[in-house]
């Protein structure tokens, strides 16, 4: 099992959603965050003094999937989210050692879907 | 030496003056005359500082019904607007509009600027000084390009939008302005029955077609229809909208309070009527309709039903029964619910509902001047719709035209994406707040 | 022809009168007593306008000290109650508080609707018309609702509520109003020196027994209470909520200042200054006493130390000294603390403190009236208060509870996790912003 | 009875009237000067509700240009300074300010305490009555105060600060008031010419020079001047500060239509179109300025240009024609944007730039009357401005002083970090809202 | 060390913690989320337009703990969390590989507490 | 490769970002998180009720890293954060099995920059 965590431009929330739901990945959780990459940031003014932003809107995924669904997960973050523009953002996967759902105590492979 | 209190100075004074020697500079006793004309002249002032709420009470409400992140964008157009709709009142508008006729009724014409004759500031103008009248026609001029302000947000350029703004206001609005209410040809057919009370048509159609044709050239906001599907966009803050409805209802005592023109009792008290219950009877009107067609009730078809009900009213507060009030400003409270799905069916992408309230509701409440109006006659109500209609439409489309023409209308579609608040000005609206968007 | 300017309106409207030979049409000179009634309807007018910005004062006050989850759901509400408010009275409630006595001046009744008579639109009527002394009162009639509204947020089922509204406010508010204001037998005992200026029991305390009877029926909001000791739930909004209170600040000056009925300098000036004085003196009041019990002063405490003072003052600032409403005032503002803690020590859960405001400063302002008001009797104000309190309880009791046995009063507790903007109106009050919460 | 409609009691009373005995009793009918007299105290009435509404004003303007951390302390000290300012001016403010001149026109005195003379509740006493007088003055009073919170916010300890607004309000404010408008020596000089129409220095100058004093001795909030650059410190919300300035602007037309001290139509329409050119010339002024210089225009700085051009105007709307006030308008709201640089550049920080609207266009306003005033002088204005400077800031300077020498004025490091809300009040602003700050 | 992540239902929270405080595990860091699951969400409905709203508001809370609490952790949240309704939640279990106490520079199993 | 994984106080954000910009790190991405540790928090109250608030706002920062990374990494966000008062923060280190940057489809170490 594995846990993928991606960074991606909040405009491309819903494409990338979609292009998961499409590889019947339907579970996912979303946070917002900030990020801070090649993507200089920009600059904004108050007062006469002035702000340089570097920390940039982002999306935050987080998706559990068992090994064989790792593949096109990725794929279909990929497909969601490419602009080829920089700020598209990153996948990062990490070993998922167990997973339990809540509601029955289940746990493995079973519990991630 | 000013002395602002009493407290000392009014004795001092009075002394001052009975034992002066300028016994020929010491006022006459207040009369009748006097003390009315008095009494006038604050209610029209009054209402004028009413009609200035309302501003804030647009602000608010467009602000509200958009996303966060072209909030300062739309404040800031709506802190310009007021400007400019003094400015340049005082520079052309008034003397456009009610100057003396000019070719046939279409405008007016008294020279620039502004300035009193010898007997403006005396009851021999009216019952309100020059002062006043220009104050409370002012501050009635910018609120058609305010109504433009709300459906045009979240894609317009903002320099393009200004200037949009200084010459509707400047030029268009007080032409049909002129033919309306300053003499122009309309107020001249038919017998003069044309009734227009307080701007269902002069200011709201003339806001709306505005809007009208601003978004047909802008566009939709990108994201609003995908595939054939509308999308919902939802406002950031109910409680700023809400507000903002609410200033616009208190306003509005003084739009059309102040539209009798004087403080005449009978008047002003049946107009204030005639406008709350048009306004109450917009609520339950929208209220149902949502309910019904929506399942559950809407807050934003709700809000937009009381200012449809005020705008229903607006043309016909002083010559209806309550009854009758109540029964147009609850017909505009449906239309008005209606309206925002024809024109979301027709792909034009409005944020606020501007042209369903001011547009829609606007026409409807200077018709129904024509059939509940005591005098008034359908066949001139229709008229002055369709030619101010024709005019403004046309005006506002060519206007917009040429500025998309040359420079340009509408924002990026990256700028769009991240914001006009930072991309039209660099600043965001709630800084520290992180607020979450996909779009 | 409207001419809305007199640019070249009035000259020529002067030019055909002075010409006219409808000599018999032209008005003759205002005589003083005319432009005395003008300026007494003018004041009434502008009252009722500032008892309606309350109105969105209620709605932001009682949106800022709720969860974010419910903010659409009590917006709604409040944009409701004024529709109700103002359509009820139309119909029947006018009629009942002011119609000619039945029953033993139990009730009024002049028929459904309202309709001006003969010379009800002169100063034959009063020192204003038929249509502005409706206004007045029909602006007044929705507050009673409005406090309700405040302490059954966060659970109450909408339509529940809504149907709530229009009952009391169309039958109960106009009775009990009929007795202290309409004529009814209240105002006739004791030589008639029963004494409740501008409605501490006929508005505040009124609502207030409505808000005890429903939060009895209804219960604590889930959370409040657990295991035995009461929980915070804190407000999402203190700048909605302190805008909500400087506006009903301000619009008590109408509340009060209009209850005169008249412009009259001395009175309406005086009561000005006492309203001022008492809300000011309330601030202190609960400034002091938050900061002394609860260490750090509390904003949401001192907010409700204004109004206390505001409602303490209500049934006499016409008859105190400004120093005696500084006392009443600061009485209130002390009071309103403890009341706050005592209700919430009795598990009754009022989310805005309504009952505390306006139950409870209410009853002290109307037994206050007693104690220093000149020419007014304690026993009097005493049976004032336990007769208002026992009908009002006893009728909203009642409706509370047949609402409750059928429709049901109380949302799901899904739906009161999750927030009634999503369960009653599918929208969120907030669209983008993420809102952390947990409860 | 209490009959507050006169639905019934109207005939009632008047049957009564007619057929009562007391016929001493009966009312004469009202005289002309009667109705003048009214309509002139309503409107003074009237314009103190006005300025009323300017504290919410304060009170949004300066929480929406300071973080979301320290808004309920912000909102927190707006209320109390209004009860202050009441209470003061109600004990000794007023008394400073208009009574009979001590010690050679430097402050007056009649006593502690409001109590109306004979004949102070008619028109012996002037235009209004004694209350009236009180109200409309006591309004401005809290207003000094609150310049001062402003500029103060984000650092300074609750306690100290309130402290200091006593003192300024009760002591300071009247003392300078008295030199100015309360036939103190300033008003004597120069041949009483004197101008300081609705208090360009009487008001918004002598809240600017405390306002300066206190950030002097308070230092730069932390982080805002890091290695020698100043840092921008966002505020929270944009629409709360964009409705402050509309209801500041608002109650403008109080603040200075009011200060006409009488209902003269003339005067009143005049002062109420220079004040509305003014405003809207200021925010043309820093609109361009702040577009130009900043490359992108910054709603903040229009914002503060629209009070800029009020401030600049306000001492001498009665005495310029409207060109003259658009002119001082827009030097106001140029000056305000490189104020607002100058005083960056000095390591001075006011998070809501109160000194650069109301000192420096404070000064501006008071000297632009010398220049552009009918009859006015610039030497006696110069002499004015300093006079008050020197006064203002030495008193506030000692005060503040005394304050951090003894009580301490600054809260610790950490209570600043975490916020002043749960430092001062344990208490959050937008409970449930997660502000993402990292300041 | 294990690093535990969960999401739950916003209103368990405190259940949650109390729970887990029960078993002696008192540190935690906790953000808000969005999740998407068999939950399946809800209309909402905007001047007209529908809004499929299936993201719903969960939180996440992370937990690093030593290998011997992992089972008091999960336990604690399970008893905490649970409701038997969809929608509950998950516990994903990750391996950590190192801790470091900023305020000392502790390092390894006495880092985590 | 690591993803690191701290938590800091909210002002001490900009002294990290500056430390790791000095030490090359320049990717990041940040949410806000609130934390409970041993800092106890503090007390509110609200109309006479008191809330004993002990999840305190903190930043959360995760930064995908080579291996050669991980110290300076961590010996920047310890510089930039540390006060040595309780509440500092802690730094968790992760395992990163595989990393993509999705506007190229790289993929392994050259992607994590
Ligand atoms: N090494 C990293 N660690 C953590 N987050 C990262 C890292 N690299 C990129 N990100 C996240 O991905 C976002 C996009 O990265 P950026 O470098 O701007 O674009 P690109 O990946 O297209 O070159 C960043 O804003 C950040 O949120
Ligand atoms: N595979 C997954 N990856 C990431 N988050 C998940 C995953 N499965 C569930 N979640 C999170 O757990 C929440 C509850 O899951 P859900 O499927 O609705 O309930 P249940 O686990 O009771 O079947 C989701 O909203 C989501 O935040
Ligand atoms: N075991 C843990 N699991 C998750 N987060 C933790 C853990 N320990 C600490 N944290 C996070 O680090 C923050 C600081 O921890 P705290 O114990 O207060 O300070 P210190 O580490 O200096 O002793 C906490 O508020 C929390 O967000």
């Amino acid at each position: 099992m594995k846990l993928i965590v991606t960074y991606i431009q909040p405009h491309k929330l819903n494409a990338v959603k979609k292009a998961l739901f499409d590889a019947q990945i339907r579970k996912m959780s979303v946070t917002n965050a900030l990020g801070c990459g090649q993507q200089m940031g920009f600059h904004e003014s108050y007062r006469g003094s002035d702000i340089e932003v570097n920390l940039l809107k982002k999306i935050r995924i987080e998706i559990a999937v068992n090994d064989e669904f790792v593949k096109p997960t990725v794929d279909a973050i990929m497909t969601g989210a490419r602009t080829g523009k920089i700020g598209d953002g990153k996948i990062f996967v990490l070993d998922l050692g167990a997973c339990y759902r809540i509601r029955t105590g289940e746990t493995g492979e079973s519990a991630i879907g | 030496m000013k002395v602002k209190s009493s407290f000392i100075g009014a004795p001092l004074f009075l002394a001052l003056a009975t034992a002066s020697a300028w016994a020929q500079e010491e006022a006459p006793p207040p009369t009748a005359a006097d003390a009315m004309f008095t009494v006038n002249n604050l209610w029209i002032l009054l209402a004028a500082f009413l009609v200035f709420i309302m501003h804030p009470g647009f602000a608010l409400l467009e602000a509200g019904l958009t996303r966060a992140k072209n909030t300062v964008n739309i404040l800031f157009k709506n802190v310009s607007i007021v400007a400019i709709g003094l400015l340049t009142y005082a520079i052309v508008g008034f003397s456009l509009m009610y100057g003396e006729s000019k070719f046939g009724g279409f405008l007016g014409w008294a020279g620039f600027g502004i300035a009193p004759g010898e007997n403006d500031l005396t009851s021999a103008y009216g019952d309100y000084t020059y002062w006043t009248d220009f104050l409370f026609q002012g501050m009635f001029a910018a609120t058609a390009a305010t109504i433009v302000s709300g459906a045009v947000a979240e894609r317009v350029k903002l320099h393009s939008f200004l200037l949009f703004s200084v010459v509707y206001v400047a030029v268009a609005y007080p032409i049909t302005g002129h033919w309306i209410w300053g003499g122009g040809w309309l107020s001249q057919i038919g017998d003069g029955v044309w009734h227009d009370f307080a701007g269902s048509t002069a200011v709201h159609s003339v806001g709306g077609w505005g809007a009208l044709a601003a978004i047909i050239l802008l566009g939709p906001r990108r994201g609003k229809y995908v595939n054939g599907t509308s999308k919902a966009i939802p406002g950031h803050s109910m409680p700023l909208a809400t507000l903002g409805v609410f200033l616009l209802w208190f306003g509005w005592y003084g739009f059309n309070g102040g539209s009798v023109l004087n403080a005449d009792p009978a008047g002003v008290s049946l107009v204030c009527v005639t406008t709350s219950l048009g306004a109450a009877a917009g609520v339950a009107g929208a209220m149902l309709t949502s309910w019904i067609i929506q399942k559950k009730p809407d807050l934003s078809m709700v809000l937009n039903g009381s200012l449809a009900g005020l705008v229903g009213v607006t043309a016909n507060a002083d010559i209806t029964t309550p009854m009758e009030s109540v029964l147009i400003g609850a017909i505009a409270g449906v239309l008005v619910v209606f309206a925002v799905f024809f024109f979301d069916r027709c792909r034009l992408d409005d944020p606020v509902g501007a042209t369903s309230v001011h547009l829609v509701c606007g026409i409807w409440g200077t018709l129904a001047t024509g059939i509940f109006g005591d005098g008034a006659s359908f066949m001139v109500q229709l008229t002055g719709v369709l030619a101010v209609g024709a005019f403004s439409f046309t005006f506002a489309f060519i206007l917009v035209l040429i500025l998309k023409l040359t420079l340009g209308i509408r924002v990026s579609e990256d700028e769009e994406l991240m914001g006009l608040d930072i991309g039209e000005h660099g600043m965001e609206s709630y800084g520290g707040f992180q607020i979450f968007t996909t779009d």
